[in-house]
């Protein structure tokens, strides 16, 4: 993952650009692309952790009110915004335990192959034009890439375990992401025929017309389903209700994480709500016009190379993202959870023809229309 | 799910799908939006009601020392002596073991006086377990000092009245026996 | 003649040389590769696993997420009910029975003291018996709403378990105000009830039962019509008529599978004699709807339906109830004459029996608990096999399997 | 709905197998005082040895119709008695009535044949109840204990049953 950054960092970005700016004259270049490397990595981990850290926050308000109660309500004040900090320092301090039959190295990797992946993953996300840390002409599937990669880490983490029920959980979650790739990936189809490329800078900056509204969703009569499908397709990619099907607490304990304690197993937590951002982010990017909103229209042409632009359309973008992550709380809460093999079938039986169709539809729509 | 279905079952399934998980998530949408029903507990308290079965309390001074509440236990938790005074009791323990105690209020109900109740405190924490058997006597029991002090000299009347039987004892034994000779008092 | 599951037979003993280098297993077998192929894997769900819903044991053995075999191991909660109520006087054994199944303790402190009183043959005061039904009904409500509510979370939805819970707070609150405790109540006694209700708690039922009409429609438009709840529950665990008879189900569980049976009507007591005849309410029957008779769906369906059907009750019970005493004529200390009784209640598990047998002491000579979800819990080790894991955890989760009750 | 002696009566006209004689509550005698009579409800007495006959045959006849194994269990009325009473409660649902059945059983020789098939329901009740008392179900297909451990010594319910002292370890006291 360092590599790919490393490899990103290369390719020309804000980081490069600003080390550029301010290191001494004879600075040799893979010293600036050490620094903007590194750079880029410490943002990043703190990026996903501010995410995952307020994405549980939220999730524990979102399923406390939905459940007429309060949730945290002491940690730091104000509604208790502190209190996944505070787990999170109590998680640091517990006990690392590994159990006796387990696979030790193996056990100990699974977590950090996990969260690892999807650092990768978010290295092709641009915030804002020019705000990312890498312009991968292939972004999409990259993306694609790095979280199934998680898959792996969980199978690993399963099979380490030594306990059934883990081995239960790792299974699942295997068949699961083979089925959903497919509805996943194919669904996408219809919003990259429209953009014509991979790359998420691109597909964002040609939703910029229309007063900032110029969103794939509303090119052709097929996005909307296309949406839909990559929506349930990344509930169950990032293991959420009603495809929580890996930990499914009340059949599983907690499935491939019920040995994992402390650190380690909020390792887990966070790929969940950072795979959960990411998931969102794509279909903000890809259906709901990525960073561009009327507020981000209101800039003159000429400011737009500004940092208060840039900032706007990071803000514009992660706020969309939430929107999603909020809806797969708002989901999680309602609906009970599915049968594996209805998952399977949900994914074979009706994603992916459903998929195919709108691309077919969207393909027939763009060529007579467009 | 291998059966197969029909292509109206198949749409059928899409669509209540879609449709339930809608309305599903229109209620709880409409609670996210409305005020918990929950309380903040250790700030702010639901009112107890007054029949609430808790820490017992004991009107001493109408006692008399009738046992009836100790028998009405089904665990036999409760415990009570007294030393009559004609018409005064000195009171020398009435203990509640609340390590056994269910609450099931059945100790309330025979008390011919009326004297025993449940009050409304519940909460009952303690580092260490003989705590738990709880004094009810507040007043006019007898002093730490004035138990211990009986309890000694409960031990020494008991001392007391073993050596008489001992020696009561012996005595007989040697009555049994030979006669004692004068030589040889008995001591 | 239904099979019991036995454990596999153990695939025949080769012998195979164990390398030197082989590493020894924690549980002190050597480790070494047998051949390379599949075999079922024996998993214990519980006693701690939360789909047991308490202390229970189930042994099931599975091919991959087929579920081949599972066995029922109980008693990890025996507390020697029946034992105690030989050594304990006749009314003080009434904490007891509160414990057994502790989410209905008034029908079980009913179900004993109509034991008693029938082998006594006591007069009940009229009010006595409209509180009692009073009381019976709204925690028939309340041990459904667990029923229904952690049913839920069985099938993964958490959110109705709370819903659920909300109303079953009112519940225990209306109880605390009329007996002092939430669980355990002991309100109900030999002879009628410990107190008379406080001013203003029948009021209080009355909006109880106009508030929770409101709240259960939504019960139902998010969990039971849901159409990925109908996928889980529907032809899942179909208990067939004969085999309900055979296994001597009853309650809900019995009433699901289509039968038409009700103690509180057909084999009335107390006050529901009055009530069945006036037409009050109905018993809400499985009829395969969803899928097939007898299914999971059927039997939560009758539970939902059946709160509804008490809450009629009870608004039957409040506009005839009227002043008077709540106790008959009951000496201080119990003496009941010799002679044995068995009388079976309605639980909202089925069938709660009493046998007592007295001798003419104060002390019972036998004091025996039938208890539903012990005999409901025997069908399980017939469902189970050939269902997924998780159909598993929906089928223990239907069965509204109280471990007190079961293990006593 | 038929009353307990209609059903005896029914009961006598099929010959149902092992069926002894009827118990009904009486009053005492005013004249003795020893004699208190017997309150509660009426039952029949039968056979042990056949009792799965008898259940098979009320089960099976229409007018008694008798499909619910409701319970089974023993007593044991005092230590100097010779015998347990093996009691059943049958119930009907399709005529709503019910039936209440004694078996005397000598506690010298504790066996009774199984009646798993007549009702599967007396499955679980026979294994609890011969843990609790050391009745021998002949028959039943899964003899293990069910509320107690596998290695529990005595049998509990019975009158005579003394506490152990420890468990494992663990003292009882």
């Amino acid at each position: 993952m360092n590599l790919m950054a490393l490899e990103a960092a290369t390719t020309g970005n804000a980081f490069t650009e600003l080390l550029g700016g301010i290191a001494p004259e004879g600075t040799p270049t893979w010293a600036l692309w050490l620094g903007a490397a590194g750079a880029g990595v410490g943002i990043l981990v703190a990026f996903v952790s501010l995410v995952a850290m307020f994405s549980v926050w939220l999730e524990r308000k979102v399923s406390a009110h939905i459940q007429c109660r309060y949730g945290p309500m002491y940690a730091g004040g104000w509604h208790g915004w502190a209190q996944t900090l505070a787990d999170g320092v109590k998680l640091l301090l517990k006990e690392d335990m590994i159990p006796l039959g387990a696979d030790k190295p193996l056990f100990m990797l699974a977590p950090a192959l996990v969260l690892g992946a999807i650092f990768g993953a978010l290295v092709a996300l641009p915030l804002a034009p020019g705000f990312f840390f890498a312009d991968v002409n292939m972004g999409l599937f990259l993306i694609l890439a790095f979280s199934s990669l998680t898959t792996i880490g969980v199978v690993m983490a399963g099979w380490a375990s030594n306990s059934k029920w883990s081995l239960y959980g790792a299974m699942r979650e295997a068949a699961q992401v083979v089925a959903y790739e497919v509805p996943l990936g194919v669904s996408l189809f219809v919003p990259l025929m429209v953009a014509g490329t991979f790359s998420l800078t691109e597909a964002s900056a040609a939703q910029s017309g229309w007063f900032g509204m110029h969103w794939f969703i509303f090119q052709n009569p097929f996005m909307l389903p296309a949406f839909i499908i990559f929506f349930i397709a990344a509930l169950a990619e990032t293991k959420r209700a009603p495809f929580d099907l890996p930990e499914a607490e009340s059949e599983l304990v907690a499935g491939f994480m019920t040995e994992y304690s402390g650190i380690r197993w909020s390792f887990f937590f966070m790929e969940e709500y950072a795979a959960m951002f990411l998931m969102s982010a794509v279909g903000a990017v890809f259906f709901f016009g990525g960073y561009h909103s009327p507020l981000t229209a209101l800039f003159p042409e000429e400011a737009t190379t500004g940092l208060l632009y840039q900032l706007v359309c990071a803000g514009t973008l992660i706020f969309k993202s939430f929107v999603g992550v909020f809806v797969m709380m708002w989901l999680r809460w309602t609906l009970p959870r599915l049968r594996i093999d209805q998952v399977m079938s949900m994914g074979y039986k009706y994603l992916t023809p459903l998929a195919l169709v709108c691309v077919l539809g969207a393909a027939i729509w763009e060529t007579i229309f467009a | 799910m291998s059966s197969t279905i029909t292509t109206r079952e198949y749409f059928q399934n899409v669509w209540d799908s879609l449709a339930t998980t809608f309305a599903g998530m229109k209620i709880t949408g409409k609670y996210l939006m409305q005020k918990p029903i929950t309380v903040q507990y250790p700030d702010e308290r639901l009112p107890i009601p007054e029949r609430y079965r808790g820490i017992h309390y004991l009107e001493q001074e109408k006692c008399i020392n009738c046992l009836a509440c100790a028998r009405a236990c089904p665990i036999d938790c409760i415990e009570m002596d007294a030393i009559r005074h004609g018409k005064e009791l000195e009171w020398v323990l009435f203990t509640l073991d609340y390590q056994k105690c269910m609450f099931c209020e059945l100790c309330v109900y025979p008390c011919p006086k009326d004297c025993i109740h449940m009050g409304t405190e519940f909460a009952f924490v303690s580092y260490d377990r003989s705590e738990f058997n709880h004094d009810l006597l507040s007043y006019k029991g007898m002093s730490r000092e004035a138990r211990i002090r009986k309890r000694e000299a409960d031990i020494k009347k008991a001392e007391k009245e073993a050596a008489k039987a001992a020696a009561a004892a012996e005595k007989a034994a040697a009555e049994a026996s030979e006669p004692e000779s004068p030589e040889e008092p008995a001591s | 003649m239904t099979e019991i599951n036995t454990p596999p037979e153990p695939p025949e003993a080769k012998t195979i040389e164990i390398p030197e280098k082989a590493r020894t297993l924690p549980s002190g077998e050597r480790e070494f590769m047998l051949d390379v192929s599949t075999s079922d894997l024996e998993v214990n769900m519980g006693p701690q696993h939360p789909a047991t819903h308490g202390v229970m044991r189930i042994l099931i053995r599975t091919d991959g997420e087929v579920v081949t075999g599972g066995q029922v191991h109980l008693g990890y909660l025996h507390r020697c009910a029946e034992k105690i109520g030989e050594n304990v006087e006749w009314l003080q054994y009434l904490p007891y029975t509160d414990r057994y199944d502790y989410l209905s303790a008034m029908n079980n402190n009913l179900g004993y003291s109509l034991a008693v009183e029938a082998v006594m043959g006591v007069e009940i005061p009229r009010r006595a018996t409209l509180l009692r039904t009073i009381c019976a009904e709204l925690n028939r409500i309340g041990s459904h709403l667990i029923a229904f509510g952690t049913y839920g979370l069985d099938i993964g939805a958490f959110t109705p378990f709370f819903y659920c819970f909300r109303e079953r707070e009112w519940m225990m609150a209306l109880f605390e105000k009329i007996c002092g405790a939430r669980l355990t109540y002991s309100y109900i006694r030999i002879g009628g009830v410990f107190n008379d209700a406080p001013v203003g708690w029948l009021k209080e039922v009355e909006r109880f039962c106009d508030v929770f009409e409101e709240k259960w429609q939504e019960y139902y438009d998010l969990l039971v019509v849901n159409h990925i709840f109908v996928q889980r529950t529907a032809k899942i665990g179909v208990i067939t008529p004969e085999m309900a008879v055979d296994y001597g189900l009853t309650g809900p569980m019995l009433r699901g599978s289509g039968i038409d049976f009700d103690l509180r009507r057909d084999m009335p007591y107390m006050a529901y004699d009055e009530i069945s005849k006036a037409g009050v309410y109905d018993v809400p029957l499985g009829r395969g709807e969803k899928g097939e008779l007898g299914d999971c769906w059927d039997r939560v369906y009758v539970r939902v339906q059946e709160m509804m059907e008490s809450i009629k009750i009870i608004r039957w019970c409040l506009g005839c109830i009227e002043d008077g005493p709540v106790i008959g004529d009951i000496p201080k200390v119990l003496k009941v004459p010799p002679g044995e009784a068995y009388v079976g209640i309605e639980n909202p598990r089925g069938e709660l029996g009493h046998y007592v047998a007295s001798d003419g002491g104060k002390v019972a000579k036998r004091c025996r608990v039938r208890g539903p979800s012990f005999c409901n819990v025997a069908v399980l080790e017939k469902l189970l096999p050939g269902t997924f894991l998780a159909d598993s955890v929906a089928i223990i989760g239907s069965t509204d399997v109280v471990i007190g009750e079961t293990d006593r | 709905m038929k009353d307990f002696d209609e059903i005896y009566q029914r009961l006598e006209a099929i010959k149902a197998p092992g069926l002894l004689s009827a118990d009904r509550p009486r009053e005492g005698d005013p004249e003795d005082k020893t004699d208190k009579g017997r309150a509660g409800e009426a039952f029949v007495l039968i056979e042990p040895a056949a009792a799965k006959e008898f259940l098979i045959a009320v089960r099976d006849d229409a007018e008694l119709a008798f499909d619910i194994l409701a319970d089974l269990t023993a007593t044991d009325p005092d230590t100097e008695d010779e015998n347990f009473w093996l009691n059943l409660h049958l119930l009907s649902l399709g005529h709503g009535h019910r039936l209440a059945i004694k078996a005397m059983v000598p506690k010298a020789d504790p066996v009774v044949p199984s009646m798993v098939d007549a009702h599967m329901a007396a499955h679980f009740h026979e294994r609890e109840c011969a843990e609790m008392f050391g009745i021998t179900f002949e028959g039943n297909p899964d003899p293990r204990n069910i509320l107690l451990p596998d290695d529990w010594e005595g049998h509990p319910l019975r009158k005579d049953y003394e506490f152990p002292k420890e468990y494992h370890g663990i003292s009882c006291e």
